[in-house]
């Protein structure tokens, strides 16, 4: 038994912990040192990743490296952890993301909390003095928590940090802000924190309630235990049947919490809050990492545990998936908000994910899973970028700006490819992903194919919109000061873009890690993809020659 | 032989790639960098001619496999390049004609500061238009579709500063992604019916498919097409597009990228053919836009967009062509060359003129300026002449084909549309020789711009000239050299196929027809405008003319119709997620919360209050439990 | 079933249990109820002792009555002996409630024991075989010495919290007679001694006020304390009445007009209470 | 006589009891009440040891007194410091429990 992944887990952990423990940061000097081991830690954290996905052998078992520690014996409990392709692709995105974020958010946690805040925050209070600590070792905390949310292989074990997620990231939302809200942003932003803890705790303990009733279901037939790949066994072994009634609540039970979390229309509103309140990098955080998990536990749980209960409801689902991705884009272009409008955009991109995911093709769901990875990037690299712009004018309000291409060229030229990349440009990852996902779904369901390809021209009205306003046209007033990406900033969106452009160009490795998983999913719901009406003969173009 | 395909493309990428990370340190040489890039392409064209040359026609046709693109059970795509008669054709009109337009660029954008990226942009372009060309799937062959509009998209809003040209740009994008949407939604299909969705494939099973599926892949094609090609009712975006740099027009929106639907159509003749109502659908559009662009270009006043109109006409010519089947294949793609020099052509001469006349558009203040610019004069000349199809010249050739094309498809509709190509021949002779006389004869009607320095035309520099040269040569001699002996034919047919249809008119009676309209066009434009003097101000003029300079309301149309209740559905979006959904979850909220601050009032603080209810609590349990114990 | 003379004793001393139970229910004044409470304790003192609980009759009088009580009462001196409970009572709906509860809960209780069918009895002859506190001390240090180590933890934190509860920090040195005298000067609203208490040649206890000239009391002759408890004990009016009989038998005796008689007037407003400073050095 | 009368005797007073806890405002006057509560269990408690015949119930009396004792300790103290500050014994004064 190997203990690469509880590292992998474990290493965030610590680091948070010693982050935590620093010395309070009242001087520049230690400020850095502090961020300086948080970022240390966090690559660290890379590295490991990097390790398991090197060490992962597509051919292999569904899960690799596991490992397993008996937590709860009485009830069948045991931290056991295991990665397949999904998992380890998401680690990994999570692994790359976090340093990145971190450099991004560099002097989001040394001022007082917001501009309106300024000087209500005493210097040498604890507010001040503890900022910069905080704000690294939460960050580390979700890390971790979202590590083991991506490797549980154990039901009762991912509930556990699926909540726990929660705690540093409300920290993060309502602590730590961008300096341009306005003058009561900081009741804003605690609204925003509170809004996504009531919510996605709602949704948790919904969740609660339908795992321990899975294990009461379970139990009954002498599975007592959480283990995700025993149950799946056994369910599709036939050893354990839950009947159809049970199955379709406790499938709501868990869908409910991941379709919170994801967010799925309509239970989005928390995300443009959250986005808009924190501070860019807790956004990404949000959107590109924390999200993700709903979606991935989706994929995995949901299918994995309740297949007939799925395929009953997928097609509901689907339409809710259908009217978030037109609804997403068109609230989006109605924003005047730069962060609430990638929020929207990402509400519009979930929607995409989850119809890849219950399509229930291969093609659909090995795009829903390369779409959590893509858009994680891409998504990280516009909402950044439009962070530092934000930090440099001091507000968020579209119509603040316009020719900002004249006084910073290389920062709208990122901003431009973070929008192209989010408006799925062929040449860029999110392409790859969002074209699987609509064949998947075009495939067994061709109405609501057709009409989630209406999302493409909707992406680009929204994305050029943005760019246009913000970027081209005569420098606005208050636009003049602002400086073009500083070396910190270029090394943060630089891997983001090389990625981008690498996986929409190259996404094979990708797409070997997740096909395995993915079929192994889709044989654990008994579904197969549909044949083509007319098959051309085996020797097409696209063999491997 | 074969691995020169990729360098083809990854010449003018890597170039793209340099200037734009190359940063300031090029800012002195990098155009020269990517003229030569593109020359380079070029030669790896002619290189790839030659040998294809030496090849019998059956084994023409190379394919090329790179990697595989996006590997998924049942879903493959390839980086794959299929080199064949089609696409060298291509290749060498966009690596040729690109060239000598980087080379024109280079005196034209000499004194704009943003000139790396200019050229970045271009090479950036080159890349994605062979990708398209020279793609084996639909898939990759999209990748360079969209490319292609991401360049243009980049070069029409070049000059970034003037809102007109970034608004154009965004509406280039967005009119060009409903047209992917059409070709993404046939990529759907193919791989749903067929499994696949590259081109040998596809074509050699199409036969299996049911006719309707094979009508709704056809009419997906043509919805993409209408929006690369600017083909009505996707047309609005290419009078805009003017709004790019002059070369940019002459290179992007006249020789090549707007053709790349006609490309779309041919290449895919093998569906096409097996669904005739797609092809109806095709000629209609090809029909309908060769009068609509014909009749704006008759009231443009402004020169870029009277040229854009009549590109919208030509094209138009070109689709009708492809959709006549293969009685038209290899015609379309023979107007589209000859189109692509003597188009390009005319753009760069009108580039040379603005040059002159301090950027000066508005044709009406121009006149009398041949002797002023002669290389210029004569060049646009005979471009003119080509265009107008003055016998002799490639425009004669191209045209006169495709009309007979039509006659040849027979039947009413056949009668139809060789009627819809003679009147636009007539039209096409109008607004051309309306151009010309405009701009070059006259008196001087020039105006001082907006510094109110007065316009010295002059002659442009060598960098711009050659190339105007080299083109004029093109579009004299190409239509000739395609027809003699229709070597043109037989170079596409085994890629194409041909067909001979049955016109009810002999060949010579369509030429004296066509030279007719031609001629009577021209004249009338010669009476109306380089008879009498031309008025400065526009007068106001019969309604179609206002409607045409509006562009035959097309923006009005979109603006009443998509636009306007747009905007009002995203705004009544946003209201009702703040306060509908929103709402709801915070009237929610407060409602707990009320609730709450109820049941606060219970907490009177008096000890003997919870006193009581302790005591009464224990009283309930212990009665319930006794009475438990009863029963 | 026991015998007749354990009966007898039975009846009587639940009478008395119940009686002092009553009465400390009912006694308005807490020392009152703390006396009934005694009486009630002792009575159950003897329950015990009849049946065969000896050391625990012993220590209930020893240590509830003797000391618990006791402790009651010293509170209570402390808090006012006489300081009775208003019977208005404020909380609305309490005293029905209360008496409503009280009632249910006992005819729960003997309904439960009538249910409960307790007939057969072992009487403790053979558990006390040794004598009672020898069973006990065998319990007391082999089953439950664990508890009883635990209760001992437990008395001692209870003194020490006792303690740490009634204990007051000083917070600034007493202040001596000579700063007490400069202080009185100083503020200036008291500079005398207080007056006396006690009514010359008429009372001499301490809860009476003296009087002042115009028969008024003089509220600050009496200690806080009995202030703060309000039993001060007016005298002031019976004071004036002998006056003014006074007044009159003169008056008759020198047979003067009524009309040139000095009119008695009634005792004026009584001095405005002595600001608290006092009062908190009087405590 | 019937020794369950004892159990009787017990239930009585503690219903007392109780009913004086809800009864009096004076803190004093309802820890006599708690007292007398704490008796009536007593009392049940040695009549169960008379009836087993054993001398658990005993011990568990004797226990209850010595945690009464601690009790009444703490609590006389927590009576008088209140008092001090706010010269009032009756509990319905200090009603601070509430938001």
């Amino acid at each position: 038994m190997s203990y690469l992944l509880s590292a992998t887990c474990a290493v965030p952990a610590a680091g948070a912990v010693l982050t935590a423990a620093l010395p309070a940061g009242t001087t520049e000097a230690r400020r850095r040192t502090t961020k300086t081991v948080a970022l240390a830690v966090s690559v660290l954290t890379l590295g490991l990743a990097a390790a398991v996905a090197a060490s992962f052998e597509p051919g292999g078992a569904r899960y690799q490296l596991t490992e397993s520690h008996s937590w709860i014996r009485s009830f069948g409990i045991s931290f056991s952890l295991g990665a397949d392709g999904i998992g380890t692709a998401l680690v990994l995105l999570t692994a790359v993301l976090v340093p990145l974020v971190m450099l991004a958010g560099w002097h989001d946690a040394t001022g007082p909390v917001s501009g309106s805040a300024a000087g209500s925050v005493p210097e040498g209070s604890f507010e001040s003095k503890r900022r910069t600590q905080a704000f690294f070792a939460l960050i580390l905390a979700v890390e971790a928590m979202v590590l083991v949310s991506f490797l549980a292989t154990d039901v009762f074990v991912f509930y556990v940090f699926f909540e726990a997620m929660l705690i540093p990231m409300y920290f993060l939302i309502g602590g730590f802000g961008d300096r341009a809200g306005g003058p009561d942003s900081d009741r804003q932003r605690s609204y925003a924190a509170v809004k996504f803890l009531l919510y996605n705790l709602l949704g948790g303990l919904v969740m609660l309630a339908a795992v321990i009733g899975l294990y009461v279901v379970a139990a009954d037939q002498g599975q007592a235990t959480f283990s995700l790949t025993a149950l799946t066994d056994a369910i599709s072994s036939g050893k354990l049947v839950i009947d159809p009634n049970a199955q379709r609540a406790l499938f709501l039970g868990f869908f409910f919490a991941f379709a919170v979390k994801a967010p799925m229309w309509p239970l989005h509103t928390w995300l443009p809050n959250a986005m808009g309140e924190s501070t860019a990098g807790t956004a990404v955080l949000i959107t590109a990492v924390v999200d993700k998990v709903g979606t991935f536990a989706m994929l995995r749980f949901c299918l994995g545990l309740f297949p007939d209960a799925s395929k009953t409801f997928a097609p509901v689902i689907m339409v809710l998936a259908l009217v978030g991705i037109v609804y997403g884009a068109l609230v989006a272009i109605g924003q005047k908000d730069i962060k609430r409008l990638v929020a929207y955009a990402s509400i519009s991109h979930f929607g995409f994910i989850i119809l890849g995911v219950f399509a229930m093709t291969s093609q659909g769901q090995s795009g829903a899973t390369l779409y959590m990875v893509n858009h994680g990037i891409s998504t990280a690299a516009w909402m950044l970028v439009a962070g530092f712009l934000i930090s440099r004018r001091g507000s968020r309000l579209i119509a603040d700006y316009g020719g900002v291409q004249k006084v910073a060229p290389v920062l709208a030229g990122t901003f431009l490819i973070g929008g192209l990349a989010t408006l799925s440009l062929p040449g860029m990852a999110p392409f790859v992903s969002e074209f699987l996902v609509l064949v998947g779904t075009f495939s067994r369901y061709p109405a609501i194919g057709v009409v989630a390809t209406f999302g493409i021209v909707l992406a680009a009205l929204y994305a050029l919109l943005l760019y246009q306003r913000t970027m081209t046209g005569p420098v606005k007033a208050g636009v003049e000061g602002v400086k073009d990406l500083k070396a910190r900033e270029l090394a943060v969106v630089a891997p983001l873009v090389a990625l981008t452009l690498l996986l929409g160009v190259y996404p094979k490795p990708l797409t070997d890690m997740v096909n395995p998983a993915v079929n192994d999913t889709l044989s654990q719901v008994h579904r197969t993809d549909p044949a083509p009406a007319h098959p051309v003969a085996a020797t097409n173009g696209g063999e491997q020659k | 032989m074969n691995s020169l395909i990729p360098l083809l493309v990854a010449a003018p990428l890597a170039g793209a790639a340099l200037l734009l990370l190359g940063g300031r340190a090029l800012d002195r040489f990098g155009h020269w960098i990517a003229t030569a890039l593109a020359a380079l392409s070029f030669a790896f064209g002619l290189a790839l001619f030659a040998d294809m040359l030496g090849r019998d026609a059956e084994h023409r046709a190379v394919t090329e496999q790179l990697y595989s693109w996006i590997p998924v059970d049942g879903f493959q795509a390839d980086v794959a390049f299929q080199l064949d008669q089609l696409s060298i054709t291509f290749v060498l009109l966009i690596t040729g004609v690109g060239t000598l337009i980087h080379l024109y660029s280079v005196g034209y954008m000499a004194h704009d500061e943003r000139r790396r990226r200019f050229f970045a942009y271009l090479n950036l372009f080159l890349a994605a238009m062979l990708v398209l060309v020279l793609a084996d799937n639909y898939l990759l062959l999209y990748v360079g579709w969209e490319g292609v509009g991401l360049a243009s998209f980049l070069l029409i809003g070049f000059w970034q500063h003037k809102p007109s040209a970034a608004t154009a740009a965004k509406k280039a994008f967005i009119v060009n992604r409903v047209g992917d949407m059409g070709l993404s939604i046939a990529i759907m299909l193919m791989f749903v019916e067929f499994g696949s969705f590259a081109f040998q494939p596809v074509f050699a099973t199409a036969g299996d498919a049911s006719e309707g599926k094979l009508t709704a892949i056809g009419l997906m094609l043509l919805l993409a097409a209408c929006g690369k090609s600017a083909q009505v009712p996707l047309q609005s975006w290419l009078g805009d597009a003017m709004e790019g740099p002059t070369p940019v027009s002459a290179l992007i929106h006249a020789a090549t990228m707007v053709t790349a639907g006609v490309y779309l159509i041919v290449r895919s003749g093998a569906i096409f053919n097996l669904a005739p109502d797609a092809q109806t659908a095709v000629v209609v559009v090809g029909a309908v836009t060769l009068l609509f662009g014909a009749v704006v270009g008759c009231a443009k006043d402004d020169i870029k967009k009277a040229l854009a109109g009549s590109t919208m006409s030509q094209i138009g010519y070109m689709i009708m062509a492809a959709g006549l089947g293969p009685i038209g294949y290899a015609f379309a793609i023979m107007h589209l060359v000859t189109h692509g020099f003597f188009k390009a052509g005319m753009f760069l001469g009108a580039g040379s003129v603005m040059h002159g006349m301090n950027d000066e558009v508005n044709m009406r203040h121009y006149g009398g300026l041949r002797k002023y610019m002669p290389v210029t004069f004569a060049t646009f000349g005979l471009g003119y002449l080509a265009i107008i199809g003055f016998p002799g010249l490639s425009g004669f050739f191209s045209k006169d084909k495709i009309i007979e094309a039509a006659f040849a498809k027979g039947g009413t509709e056949g009668w139809i549309l060789g009627l819809c190509a003679l009147l636009g021949a007539a039209v096409t002779a109008f607004y051309m020789t309306r151009v010309m006389v405009l701009t070059f004869f006259g008196e001087k009607r020039w105006q001082p711009d907006a510094e109110g320095n007065d316009p010295h035309p002059h002659e442009s520099p060598k960098s711009m000239t050659v190339p105007m040269v080299v083109l004029a040569f093109g579009s004299v001699f190409a239509g000739g050299l395609f027809v003699y002996g229709n070597s043109f034919l037989h170079w596409l047919e085994p890629v194409t196929g041909h067909a001979e249809g049955d016109s009810p008119l002999s060949p010579w009676t369509v030429t004296g027809l066509a030279t007719a309209c031609m001629l009577a066009g021209a004249a009338l434009a010669w009476q109306m405008y380089g008879r009498s003097p031309v008025p400065v101000k526009p007068p106001v003029g019969s309604l179609l003319t206002r409607a045409a300079r509006r562009d035959l309301l097309q923006d009005d149309f979109n603006h009443a119709v998509l636009v306007r209740p747009g905007t009002a559905l995203a705004a009544t979006l946003v209201w009702f997620d703040s306060r509908g959904l929103d709402g709801f979850v915070n009237g929610l909220a407060a409602a707990i919360g009320g609730i709450s601050a109820r049941l606060r009032r219970i907490q009177t603080g008096y000890v003997r209050t919870y006193a009581l209810s302790m005591f009464g609590g224990t009283l309930v349990l212990v009665a319930s439990t006794l009475l438990m114990r009863s029963v | 079933m026991t015998s007749t003379g354990e009966a007898v004793q039975f009846w009587v001393l639940a009478v008395v249990a119940v009686g002092g139970a009553l009465g400390m229910l009912l006694m308005k004044k807490a020392v009152h109820s703390a006396l009934c409470l005694a009486a009630t304790m002792l009575a159950l003192a003897v329950c015990y002792m009849a049946q065969g609980a000896v050391f625990l009759g012993v220590v209930q009088i020893v240590v509830y009555t003797g000391a618990i009580m006791m402790l009651f009462l010293f509170v209570v001196m402390l808090v006012g002996v006489s300081a009775a409970d208003s019977l208005k009572e404020q909380l609305k709906g309490q005293r029905i409630a209360a008496v409503l509860c009280g009632l249910g809960f006992g005819v729960l209780l003997v309904a439960g024991l009538a249910n409960a069918h307790l007939r057969d009895f072992t009487g403790l002859s053979e558990a006390n075989a040794e004598g009672n506190v020898q069973g006990l001390a065998r319990l007391i240090f082999t089953k439950y010495v664990w508890a009883f180590e635990v209760t001992g933890a437990l008395l001692i934190t209870a003194a020490v919290g006792a303690m740490v509860l009634t204990h007051r920090e000083k917070v600034r040195a007493p202040l001596t007679q000579r700063q007490l005298a400069a202080q009185r000067v100083k503020d200036n609203i008291q500079v005398p001694p207080l007056p006396a208490p006690g009514v010359y040649a008429r009372h001499n206890a301490v809860d009476v006020p003296a009087l002042l000239p115009d028969g008024t009391v003089a509220e600050d002759s009496v200690m806080g304390t009995l202030r703060e408890r309000g039993q001060v004990r007016d005298v002031s009016q019976e004071m004036l009445q002998r006056m003014a009989e006074l007044e009159e038998t003169t008056a008759d005796w020198l047979g003067r007009p009524s009309s040139a008689r000095p009119q008695v007037t009634g005792p004026r407003q009584a001095l405005e209470t002595v600001p608290t400073k006092d009062k908190e050095e009087a405590e | 006589m019937n020794p369950a009368n004892y159990l009787y005797l017990a239930a009585l007073l503690f219903t007392i009891g109780a009913s004086g806890v809800l009864l009096r405002r004076n803190a004093i006057v309802l820890f006599m009440c708690v007292e007398l509560m704490l008796n009536a269990s007593n009392l049940a408690l040695v009549t169960f040891s008379r009836m087993h015949g054993n001398l658990d119930g005993q011990i568990l009396a004797f226990f209850t007194m010595v945690v009464a004792a601690a009790e009444v300790v703490v609590g006389l103290a927590i009576i008088v410091s209140i008092f001090r500050t706010r010269h009032s014994a009756s509990v319905d004064d200090s009603n601070l429990m509430k938001l």
